[in-house]
């Protein structure tokens, strides 16, 4: 449904979290020098090795020329109710406005396919230069990025391509967290915590969406591989964010000798935290990716939720604009760039939560963490 | 005037069954047939555990509750469509109520006062300006939803008041769950106030013939308030419970729980075109289609699995249950 | 010709056996109480109900009625009490339903349905538009919407119940001409009334059931009124329509007076007075506007102008509530838009005016309302099964029966009754006169319009008469000697 | 079931009486305000280029064309709550159609047969069975949709036949969008089926009061079995253009569109509670809501912010039309 897939929520909760996070006035764009260099797991839509976001950079010099176009730039997104989308949506906004690019739109396709394709029409009618899109469907929406693209607009994707689209003509780049390195933190805090043996459940996405895929895939490979005496004795998906309790109610009820349980994001697994709870399996082990407030507030406290892989959208956002700012003064870019992603557990969560928002931590979770 | 005719009617004969007609009892044989069904398939996984049950009950309440008020609107010949949105408003007011240190009482006040509003807004639209409630309840739950979104920008909002989550979600007395109990409540007092006041009656009098029941007096415009703030006054409670229950707001509560009360009113042998209303009856659909829910998860299905045989089984029962209530 | 017809409703022998013949080009009266189970019978011959048993012969054949295609197979139409009119849509519409003339390409030729409608309508002398819509008219248009829409039929078997319970003179009248025409005709034609000055006027032969089963059949020549009403009753009645001078007095402050009421395009300027113990009538045409004062009166319909003086005191009535509280009732001329509510019980629709009083605490005290519900079944005899029955399953004089009842429950200062009796039998007639009556000795206020001249002239101790939306005449019940003053009065001159 | 207390007390009416009530008419004036306020306020911003104009023809297009035939439905008194998921099913159906070799026709047969067997279902159900069509309905999304997800397993089929995606969604035809035809083409012959058939005004007679309906000689069960192979019918084209449009099937198209289906008609004028219906309301009624969709997403707009003003703006676009049409 129109429901949330990839990621989630978290703590902008307090207003002053929003300022510290944002890039500094001047200076060449960036993004957080703090993030570590690692390997990124995933592969391109055409096998490309993904380049590092932090090889990139626009100097001054740059800027200034970006500035002087007068761009618009327009996001097309597959969804925003979640705060994987609004941190990148609120760093786009920010990083444009230092390119001097004026944001004229900001579209919900609520995973709706046609929407998203109806939103590309809608926003071509303001002509703009840059289309920053993570689209919902690689074959359906494919069409309508090819018209954005021959009318000349330069189309920055994430976390995905459409089809026949050619890298570099039709489109700048791929911006994408590391979905695969996601699954697998979720894994190795999973075999961490239970010592390396036990059973557990998987609760995935029921949906063809490749981001959520990607990770309960790579959750299960890394199981297999790594920690050969974990089994995977229950599997259920899930339709939307909602569907977390009752699935794995469902499941605690089957399977009453569970150890440990992987939710495919934090929004179910919240609701998965409710079911163990009223089941009475405290010491239940749950992994999950994103690092949303509750989520963060579980791990910090010793919950059941003992850890996470988490992406890094907010740089993520400023990847994409300066992406698109390479496509306008003609500067070559990389076809397919990722953002690495965090492990996150109780012993880093406050230092994770700075590196993935680039602000600290709310109250609740830094109290919680003492 | 003279002495009440002693031809005792209703008392000589046996009570007629025909009050309310097959549509209300139907949903007690689909039920039964559907939770007979799992008992004996999923036996062995757990279904017919205590905890399982007891589950389907905390699953159920928001929609139980909502569904309760909800009959009284439909009962009017009106429809709401603004309660999932609600909900999700509701959520977040009282998580930021509590955040922001008015603690639990101010966290029940914020949410029920959020869904009063709502109650409110939309009954006086619908009164006043005589649109039509599925225009105005439509347009509102854009607005609520958006107002959701936007309050936190779709940031969920920790509750830290074990009282709070205790009291309404999480909580169990002895080993009933607090949300049971919340339902029963609700349930026992709808019920009362539909079958034994005055409200009651003339709200079914509204939906079976507004224009006759103005004649008799009936003030339907401040009825059909009344079963608007009805409707608010629950979704905000339900929103309490989501929120004391996942022990933080959220704006996804309640996401497409319109329908899902909607169905259960429906279901239950409430018409909509007016009229006739049970709230016993939309408690069963609510409880049965939780049922349906939690024994396909048991099963073990698909999602798409799950669909189909959800729909399958909606139709099957009401159509069994209609079968078994002519015979 | 029907043979032997039984049928029953849930266990309830509603027919019991009867036997019914009519012959070509003969107008046969159908008669009965209320209840009696004649437009059961009907409906059997129609098709919207199956016999349980019995057989029908057309024609010396027999014939399966199921449905009402097979009726309509056979050409019988039927005008129904309870009407089979679509409120949103229009008089032409309607008339020409499943029957629509067509263009040559297949689609509707609406122009052609409201010219002949047009024409009909004018043959009947209503004036109404074939583009009105039919829910916005008053019954009376309704009724004559239903007639024109049976008489625009090819048919040989007509069969009416109670075409006239919402007409004036006037149009009944002009229906009788009609139905003298088809008669020449040949048609078959079974009437079904409870107004007996009719039946002896148009009809031929009588037929009586009582309670479902069969009494009497007599050639019309060969009986006079007594007998049939003895055989509709079962016993000896007729003190029925004799008015009885009753003391009042109308040198006190009038409970309520009317003064200059303006509303919409009907009520031009309407004033009144009624005093404490008296009974108005308000004699009018059909279209006089007297339905609409009432409405005004009560709050339904938006006052333009004028004022409403209750127990001298001006009061501001925008609603049937403030009216309500103001201690006025009205019943409504249309029971099944306004009076009923159709899906539920008796006792529900009893009780709704008077909830207020029967509270036990916070709750209804149901042992209350079911002991007042039965009391007015008794006292009205409205037959049903039970209090507990939907009201739409009760005859149409029953279902009339309970408009009242709940009015005359919650005890009013000011009663209006607007066409009370409408297709209630003639024993309960009398009875429901004599309530009345007793309501008024009480010292409350009445106001009757009434489209029945003899109901009227048995009531009321004053008329007014009323034309084209204004008060034309005012007579004392003294000064009135025959119908045909009265008649006078309401052609407006 | 008819609606009672719906028709007025009949207040005199100055002649000729209107034939459909003020709602019809409301939608209109609604409309027209949208467009120039729009117009004006956006103006710079490209909203009134032809190509944006046509964009809001195309993009609400398979809206419009279920519209239409939801009209018939709820005119009828009944509720098909089917169609978004049907059109899913029927895009699917169609795609695996043409990639299995049978060409465009193919498809066409493939997703158009799909929509008349959920009608078919639906409509039997409903008048056999006489269970309440939004029971059915309710029912058959779930299985439907169930079957969408199932056939493929959630994967999208692309369609490589650019004769069926030409005709069927992405065409234009000098520069009319070929989807602009197709909605004019539905409207039109609607259009005509509601005002000037025996079926259309057999349609409303059901609806505004069955039984007179059935003593007047109307085949009821036969007129809703009608209407509801309609819906179908019509959600499966709307696949199909889903299909063409994105030169793919998939299980995602049409989701929730039986909402804004429904929100048209209604919006258009059509009684939920049957017996009035008007087509032409129902396509002012889609364009309107697809008006408002583009114009706010113009403006840049939040989606927060574009969902409250939406609602905003339905409520009160509806409540001054409403006062327009007094005056
Ligand atoms: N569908 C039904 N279900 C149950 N009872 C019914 C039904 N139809 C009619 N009855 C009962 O059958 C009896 C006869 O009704 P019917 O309408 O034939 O009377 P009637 O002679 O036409 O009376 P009236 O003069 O008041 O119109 C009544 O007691 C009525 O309550
Ligand atoms: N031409 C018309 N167009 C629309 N509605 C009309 C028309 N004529 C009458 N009506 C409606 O019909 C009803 C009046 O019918 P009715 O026969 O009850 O009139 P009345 O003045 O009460 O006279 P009476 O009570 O003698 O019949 C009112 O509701 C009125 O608004
Ligand atoms: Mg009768
Ligand atoms: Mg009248």
């Amino acid at each position: 449904g129109k429901q949330d897939a990839n990621s989630s929520a978290n703590g902008k909760s307090e207003t002053s979290d929003l300022k510290t996070q944002e890039s500094p006035k001047s200076g060449p764009i960036t993004i957080n020098p703090k993030i570590e260099d690692k390997e990124i797991l995933g592969k391109g839509p055409y096998g490309e090795k993904a380049v590092s976001a932090k090889t990139l950079k626009l100097t001054e010099a740059e800027i200034a020329k970006i500035k002087k176009g007068n761009y618009k730039a327009a996001i097309v997104m597959h969804y925003t109710g979640n705060d994987y989308s609004t941190a990148q949506i609120r760093a786009l906004k920010a990083t444009f406005k230092r390119m001097g690019v004026k944001v004229i739109a900001v579209t919900d396709a609520q995973f709706k396919a046609e929407k998203q394709v109806s939103d590309i029409e809608t926003v071509l009618a303001k002509k703009p230069d840059i289309i920053v899109s993570v689209p919902v469907d690689r074959v359906s929406t494919a069409g309508a990025f090819k018209k954005a693209a021959d009318a000349g607009v330069k189309v920055v994707f994430v976390d995905g391509v459409a089809n026949d689209l050619k890298p570099g003509k039709d489109y700048v780049s791929v911006v994408s967290g590391d979905n695969s390195g996601n699954g697998a933190a979720a894994a190795e805090v999973m075999g961490e915590k239970l010592g390396g043996k036990g059973k557990i459940g998987v609760i995935y996405h029921d949906a063809d969406f490749f981001v959520t895929k990607q990770r309960s895939d790579e959750f299960e490979k890394t199981i297999k591989e790594k920690y050969p005496k974990i089994k995977i004795v229950a599997r259920a998906g899930i339709s939307g964010p909602n569907d977390g309790e009752k699935v794995a109610s469902g499941m605690l009820t089957k399977y009453r000798d569970l150890d440990g349980l992987f939710v495919i994001w934090d929004v179910p697994a919240e609701g998965a935290l409710a079911a163990a709870r009223t089941a009475g399996k405290d010491n239940l082990v749950v992994t999950t990716t994103d690092l949303g407030t509750n989520v963060g507030l579980e791990i910090a406290s010793g919950g059941i939720v003992k850890g996470l892989g988490a992406q890094l959208p907010y740089d993520q956002g400023v990847t994409e604009a300066m992406l698109a700012g390479y496509a306008m003064i003609g500067k070559k870019a990389p076809t397919y760039v990722a953002a690495p992603a965090v492990k996150v557990t109780k012993d880093n969560v406050l230092e994770s939560w700075r590196l993935v928002y680039g602000a600290d931590a709310p109250d609740v979770i830094k109290d919680a963490a003492k | 005037m003279n002495a009440p005719g002693q031809v005792a009617f209703g008392k000589s004969k046996p009570r007629p069954v025909q009050k309310l007609d097959w549509r209300n009892y139907i949903v007690y044989f689909a039920f039964i047939g559907v939770l007979i069904y799992f008992s004996i398939s999923l036996f062995d996984d757990g279904f017919v555990s205590t905890d399982n049950l007891l589950n389907i009950a905390r699953q159920t309440a928001m929609i139980s509750i909502m569904g309760v008020a909800m009959t009284f609107v439909i009962s009017t010949g009106e429809i709401d469509l603004s309660v999932g949105s609600t909900t999700a408003l509701a959520s977040l007011t009282a998580a930021l109520a509590i955040q922001s240190g008015f603690g639990m009482l101010g966290g029940l006040v914020a949410g029920l006062g959020t869904g009063l509003i709502v109650g409110l807004i939309n009954g006086l639209l619908i009164t006043r300006f005589v649109i039509p409630s599925f225009l105005v309840t439509l347009g509102m739950m854009g607005i609520v939803k958006g107002m959701a979104m936007w309050v936190t920008d779709t940031a969920p909002v920790p509750i830290i008041n074990s009282a709070f989550n205790f009291l309404f979600g999480s909580g169990d007395i002895g080993s009933v769950p607090i949300l049971l109990v919340w339902t029963l409540l609700a349930t026992v007092a709808a019920h009362i106030l539909l079958r034994k006041t005055s409200f009651g009656r003339q709200t079914l009098a509204t939906g079976g013939n507004e224009s006759a029941a103005r004649f008799s007096g009936v003030k339907t415009h401040r009825i059909k308030l009344m079963v608007f703030l009805g409707t608010g006054l629950a979704a905000g409670f339900a929103g309490i419970l989501y929120a004391g229950r996942m022990h933080a707001g959220r704006y996804t509560f309640g996401d497409g729980d319109e329908l899902s009360v909607i169905a259960a009113v429906i279901l239950g042998g409430t018409s909509l075109f007016g009229g006739v209303g049970t709230v016993i009856g939309t408690l069963i659909g609510s409880l049965m289609i939780g049922t349906i829910n939690n024994g396909l998860i048991i099963m073990g299905l698909d999602v798409s699995q799950q669909m189909m045989i959800k729909g399958l089984i909606i139709i099957l029962a009401v159509a069994f249950g209609k079968k078994a209530m002519k015979n | 010709m029907m043979e032997n017809i039984s049928k029953s409703f849930n266990g309830i022998t509603v027919l019991d056996s009867v036997s019914f013949s009519v012959k070509k080009g003969e107008v046969h009266a159908l008669m009965g109480g209320n209840g009696a189970g004649k437009s059961t019978l009907m409906k059997i011959l129609t098709g919207v109900y199956s016999a349980d048993q019995g057989d029908i012969f057309i024609d010396g054949k027999k014939v399966e009625i199921h449905n009402t295609d097979d009726a309509r197979n056979n050409y019988i139409s039927m005008i129904f009490q309870e009407f089979s009119l679509i409120p949103s849509l229009t008089v032409a519409q309607n008339i020409f339903l499943t029957r629509e003339s067509k263009t040559s390409l297949g689609l509707l030729n609406d122009k052609q349905c409201i010219e002949e409608t047009e024409k009909l309508l004018e043959e009947l002398d209503v004036d109404i538009h074939p583009n009105d819509i039919v829910g916005n008219l008053g019954v009376g248009y309704w009724q004559m919407t239903e007639i024109a829409k049976a008489l625009s039929q090819e048919t040989k078997i007509l069969v009416m119940d109670e075409p006239t319970s919402s007409l004036t003179q006037k149009e009944t009248e002009i229906l009788f001409s009609f139905i003298q025409r088809l008669k020449n005709k040949g048609y078959a034609i079974i009437y079904i009334s409870h107004r007996m000055e009719e039946i002896f006027e148009i009809c031929d032969r009588i037929t009586v059931l009582r309670d479902g089963k069969f009494v009497a059949t007599e050639e019309c020549r060969n009986t006079d009124l007594d007998t049939v009403i003895q055989h509709i009753v079962g016993r000896d009645s007729n003190k029925a329509f004799e008015w009885k001078e009753r003391p009042y007095s109308t040198d006190v402050t009038p409970v309520l007076e009317v003064k200059n009421l303006q509303a919409g395009s009907k009520v031009k300027d309407v004033s009144f007075k009624v005093f404490p113990g008296e009974i108005l009538g308000i004699a009018g045409l059909m279209g006089s506007g007297r339905s609409e004062t009432a409405r005004a009166i009560f709050g339904i319909d938006a006052k333009e102008g004028g004022e409403i003086l209750i127990n001298g005191e001006q009061k501001t009535i925008k609603t049937a509530p403030d009216a309500i509280d103001a201690g006025l009732a009205l019943i409504p001329e249309d029971r099944r838009m306004q009076g009923l509510i159709l899906e539920h019980s008796v006792k529900e629709n009893i009780i709704l005016p008077i909830l207020s009083k029967l509270k036990k605490g916070p709750v209804l005290d149901e042992a209350k309302a079911n002991e007042m519900a039965s009391h007015f079944v008794e006292k009205l005899r409205i037959k049903t099964d039970d209090i507990f029955k939907t009201s739409r399953l009760l005859s149409g004089g029953n279902q009339q029966k309970i408009v009242l009842a709940k009015w005359l429950a919650n005890n009013p200062e000011i009663l209006i009754l607007d066409e009370p009796t409408i297709g209630v039998d003639i024993g309960a007639k009398t009875e429901i006169i004599d309530v009345i009556r007793e309501l008024a000795d009480s010292g409350k206020a009445i106001v009757v319009i009434s489209s029945e001249f003899p109901e009227l002239m048995a009531l009321s101790d004053r008329v007014i008469a009323m034309h084209n939306g204004q008060v034309v005449k005012e007579l004392r019940r003294t000064e009135i000697h025959s119908e045909e003053e009265l008649q006078h009065a309401i052609q407006g001159n």
